[in-house]
């Protein structure tokens, strides 16, 4: 491994490190799962303890896509908008069942699970998941984060 | 007054709009001519009856078997604790019943709800938009010719997913 | 003198890091979308912003005229142990016009936006 | 290009056009408000809903009566076992089916327990919106407290589908008291609390008092119930004026405020709070406790299991309570048995060929639940008004026409004229303290 090399790897698990526990979500609520992510948020589960509790409320200030809740089409476009103008690097989270497949919606009006429309990194399901389950999914994208190849500015691409 | 005085009562007040009255339940139901719905619902609002409320406007499709929407309107009488169902049946070929929107200020959202989901033309309408679905969805869901797994996209989706 | 060099220079490294780890560390990758401006999702219902009204333009000077001022309180806080009487009254002769000029556009209505 | 809304076109062209749209913090996520604004002022405003259209009442013509109980907890998902009732007593009605005492008595129990929890969302939401985070942070905790009392009995701490046709699913759990007791006591420091710092805070009742007023009159044009109706001075309760379940022999008052702006919506939801929590003690004092469960402690299922793998099955060994017909004993006074509408016990299905068939029956396609042909229309006292349930059947396992008569679509329909001629700030908390859930509004 070149001296090179040996640098970006270093580089590679600093990065990691740093942006999986400085997760700024914005939270894309829409149905019930809502008031789960309610109580993961707040004081009881506390979402905050994983880094991750500082709610962004625009997608230029925002790194994690939270979608919570059933996704219809009619606010299709509206996800894939903000989707679009969050800023790299940028993850997405769906959360219930009705972003992972649609849930107990399959008919004209619910979009069959959200990655039609934006790329996903971490399912959680459950109709609605219980807030432990919100914060396991939440350490798997950490994991993720933390061992995935990091995208910065001369980054070589694969 | 007990059901049959109001029966009477409303029958001497409406006359020949008054098509019947049935009982479903225990509820009292009246059943008028699509063509009077909104003199019948304006003499109901005032002072014997006064039904101040609209509780509530919905449509069921009986296009397939008897061709034809039936309209059912629920009213609430706040003074007399009372609630009274009136049904008006519209053709289905050309479905369209005079508006409420003046005489009660929550018809306009729910004739926009009954025209987007039945098609269903309220004459008088100062905005008939749909509400529920969105500007490019063609047909009226809750039709029962409209299948219910139809979907009918704003954005391409990704299918191979 | 020496610790005054130091403390520029370490606050001026950092900052220009923290600068810099931006430019480095961000990726470039520029989609239409981003150019629009964000409006809750929905498509934005006029295309620029219009004419900015008088009512936010006149708090906007208030409250540059006053932040400015809060800015000169900064050295007279260090320096103000020593000074006993004569400090206040250098700060009360530097803050009076000012708060004039505030009390006046307060009583002009320059708060009073309906 | 997007085609023209009607604010476009209307609009005058010097003012500045805004979106408070779907995805906002205070919308819900499902509200698009689009503004014409001169500076702050709101010239005139556009609401769009139907961002979450979910096409319940279609899914309901496809699905059989027993089935569909579940989509009837994601309507106000924020208390779903009163949509459960909601839906269950519509059923009843047309059945004719009469639900045993014990049953009533919970079904009121876990109704309240779901209106507290609410209205704490709704003003937690509110206060929150409009810059009180502590008070979100006590409520939600609050909440917690009367999540877990639910979720010991039924299973779930939101979507429960526990209230079903005919009764209750299950009894409650075996130490319901102790955690009614801990939720209550809980509910009631924290409206101490939340009272103490919204009530006469200069900052929350500056923004709320004389904000979103709506008079007697237009409340009852727009068909406002609820909350929002008590807040302008009408006392109309359902469950006071066609009292339903016990509701009838309970003592509890109507709160009722004066001039139907948000401080009088938040004030009445803080006094319907402590109402509910005297119906929570009553309903408590009336319950009998469910017959003794034999020796042994009830048992929750790993333990029964560990326990049946060492001890050798001297003593019958007692499932707790409140799993699903653990005894035909209990479910008598749970769930209704004629007509059969009921889940029948596990012990007769698993002892008797004709338990077996009358179970599989009543799952089969085409059998179950079959209310004669015909039209019924109940309503219940919802945590925003009127939850009215219209269900046409015409004799199948499905109905006809299902269609929910939503209270805060009544409400919502009202915020243009609220905001009319307001600041942009006010649209927070006018919106806040009409607890538009998405679910119900769109359906």
């Amino acid at each position: 491994m070149s001296g090179f090399d040996f640098l970006t790897t270093r580089l590679e698990t600093a990065l990691g490190w740093g942006r999986k526990f400085s997760l700024f979500h914005y939270p894309f609520i829409t149905a019930c799962c809502g008031m789960e992510y309610m109580s993961t948020a707040c004081a009881h589960f506390d979402i905050d303890r994983f880094g991750a509790g500082l709610t962004r409320f625009s997608p230029r200030q925002a790194d994690l896509l939270l979608v919570v809740g059933t996704i219809s089409h009619k606010l299709a476009p509206v996800l894939r908008t903000v989707y679009d103008q969050m800023l790299e690097p940028k993850w997405v989270i769906a959360f219930g069942a009705c972003t992972v497949s649609g849930g107990i919606y399959q008919n004209y009006a619910v979009v069959q699970g959200i990655d039609r429309i934006v790329p996903v990194d971490v399912y959680i399901p459950g109709c609605p998941p219980r807030p432990e389950m919100v914060l396991d999914g939440l350490l798997k994208l950490q994991d993720k984060i933390q061992h995935q190849k990091q995208d910065w500015r001369w980054a070589r691409k694969p | 007054m007990g059901q049959e005085t109001l029966i009477e009562a409303i029958r001497t007040r409406l006359g020949p709009d008054l098509e019947g009255s049935a009982d479903s339940f225990g509820d009292l139901v009246l059943l008028l001519r699509a063509g009077s719905v909104r003199p019948a619902l304006a003499a109901l609002r005032e002072a014997p009856f006064d039904y101040a409320v609209l509780l509530d406007l919905t449509c069921v499709d009986f296009a397939a078997s008897e061709g034809r929407y039936e309209l059912v309107y629920h009213l609430y009488s706040l003074s007399r604790n009372v609630r009274l169902r009136l049904k008006a049946s519209v053709p289905a070929a050309d479905p369209s019943v005079a508006t409420l929107v003046g005489l009660w200020k929550n018809a306009e959202w729910l004739e926009r709800e009954v025209f987007d989901m039945f098609g269903v033309r309220f004459e008088g309408h100062p905005d008939l938009r749909r509400i529920l679905t969105y500007e490019g969805f063609e047909g009226h869901p809750l039709r029962k010719s409209y299948p219910w797994r139809l979907e009918q996209p704003r954005i391409p989706l990704k299918d191979d997913v | 003198m020496l610790e005054l060099a130091i403390a520029f220079l370490v606050f001026g490294l950092l900052s220009v890091i923290m600068i810099l780890v931006n430019f480095v560390l961000g990726p470039r990758r520029p989609n239409p979308a981003r150019e629009k401006p964000f409006e809750c999702g929905s498509p934005p219902l006029q295309p620029g912003i219009g004419p900015v009204n008088i009512p936010f333009f006149l708090v906007a000077l208030l409250f540059l005229l006053l932040d400015v001022e809060i800015v000169f309180f900064y050295p007279l806080a260090l320096a103000f142990r020593g000074q006993g009487f004569g400090g206040l009254a250098a700060l009360g002769a530097f803050i009076a016009p000012l708060a004039v000029g505030f009390a006046y556009a307060w009583k002009k209505g320059i708060f009073r936006w309906s | 290009m997007e085609p023209l809304t009607r604010i476009q076109r209307q609009a005058r062209p010097e003012s500045m056009l805004l979106n408070m749209g779907p995805s906002h913090p205070a919308m819900h996520g499902t509200v698009r408000v689009m503004l014409e604004l001169d500076a702050e002022k709101i010239l005139n405003a556009e609401v769009e809903v139907g961002y979450l259209h979910r096409g319940f009442e279609k899914t309901c013509e496809n699905k059989s009566y027993f089935n569909l109980l579940i989509y009837t907890d994601r309507l106000n998902y924020v208390s779903p076992l009163i949509n459960n009732l909601g839906y269950c007593m519509t059923v009843e009605k047309m059945l004719g089916a009469p639900v045993p005492e014990r049953a009533q008595l919970i079904r009121v129990l876990m109704s309240e327990l779901s209106r507290i929890s609410d209205h704490l969302t709704c003003l937690a939401a509110m206060a929150m919106e409009s810059g009180a985070f502590t008070v979100f942070l006590y409520m939600m905790k609050a909440r917690e407290y009367l999540w877990d009392t639910i979720e010991f009995t039924t299973g779930a701490r939101m979507t429960t589908s526990y209230i079903r046709v005919g009764g209750v699913r299950a009894d409650l759990h075996a130490d319901w008291r102790g955690s009614l007791a801990t939720a209550v006591r809980e509910t009631r420091k924290v409206l101490k609390d939340v009272s103490g710092l919204l009530d006469k805070n200069s900052i929350f009742v500056g923004r709320t008092r004389g904000v979103g007023v709506i008079s007697r009159e237009d409340a009852l044009s727009y068909g406002w119930t609820g909350p929002c109706l008590r807040s302008t001075g009408i006392p109309y309760d359902v469950r006071k004026a066609h009292p339903y379940l016990v509701y009838g022999r309970l003592s509890f008052e109507v709160p009722v405020g004066e001039a139907g702006d948000n401080y009088d919506r938040y004030s009445v939801r803080m006094r319907e709070m402590e109402q509910s929590l005297r119906i929570l003690e009553q309903v408590a004092a009336l319950i009998p406790d469910s017959a003794p469960l034999g020796p042994g402690p009830a048992l929750e299922p790993e333990q029964a299991l560990r326990r049946s793998r060492t001890a050798r099955a001297t003593v019958p060994i007692r499932l707790s309570p409140n799993l699903e017909g653990s005894e035909k004993a209990r479910l008598a006074g749970l769930a209704c048995q004629e007509p059969p509408v009921a889940v029948p016990a596990k012990e007769d299905t698993y002892a008797s060929m004709e338990g077996l068939i009358s179970h599989f029956l009543f799952f089969m396609a085409g059998k179950g639940i079959r209310p004669p042909k015909g039209e019924a229309y109940f309503s219940v006292e919802g945590g925003n008004g009127e939850l009215g349930f219209y269900i046409v059947s015409d004799g199948s396992d499905r109905p006809y026409r299902l269609h929910l008569r939503a209270p805060c679509f009544h409400i919502v329909a009202a915020l243009e004229q609220l905001i009319k001629g307001r600041l942009i700030a006010d649209v927070i908390p006018t919106f806040g303290s009409m607890n538009m859930i998405g679910g119900e509004l769109d359906r």
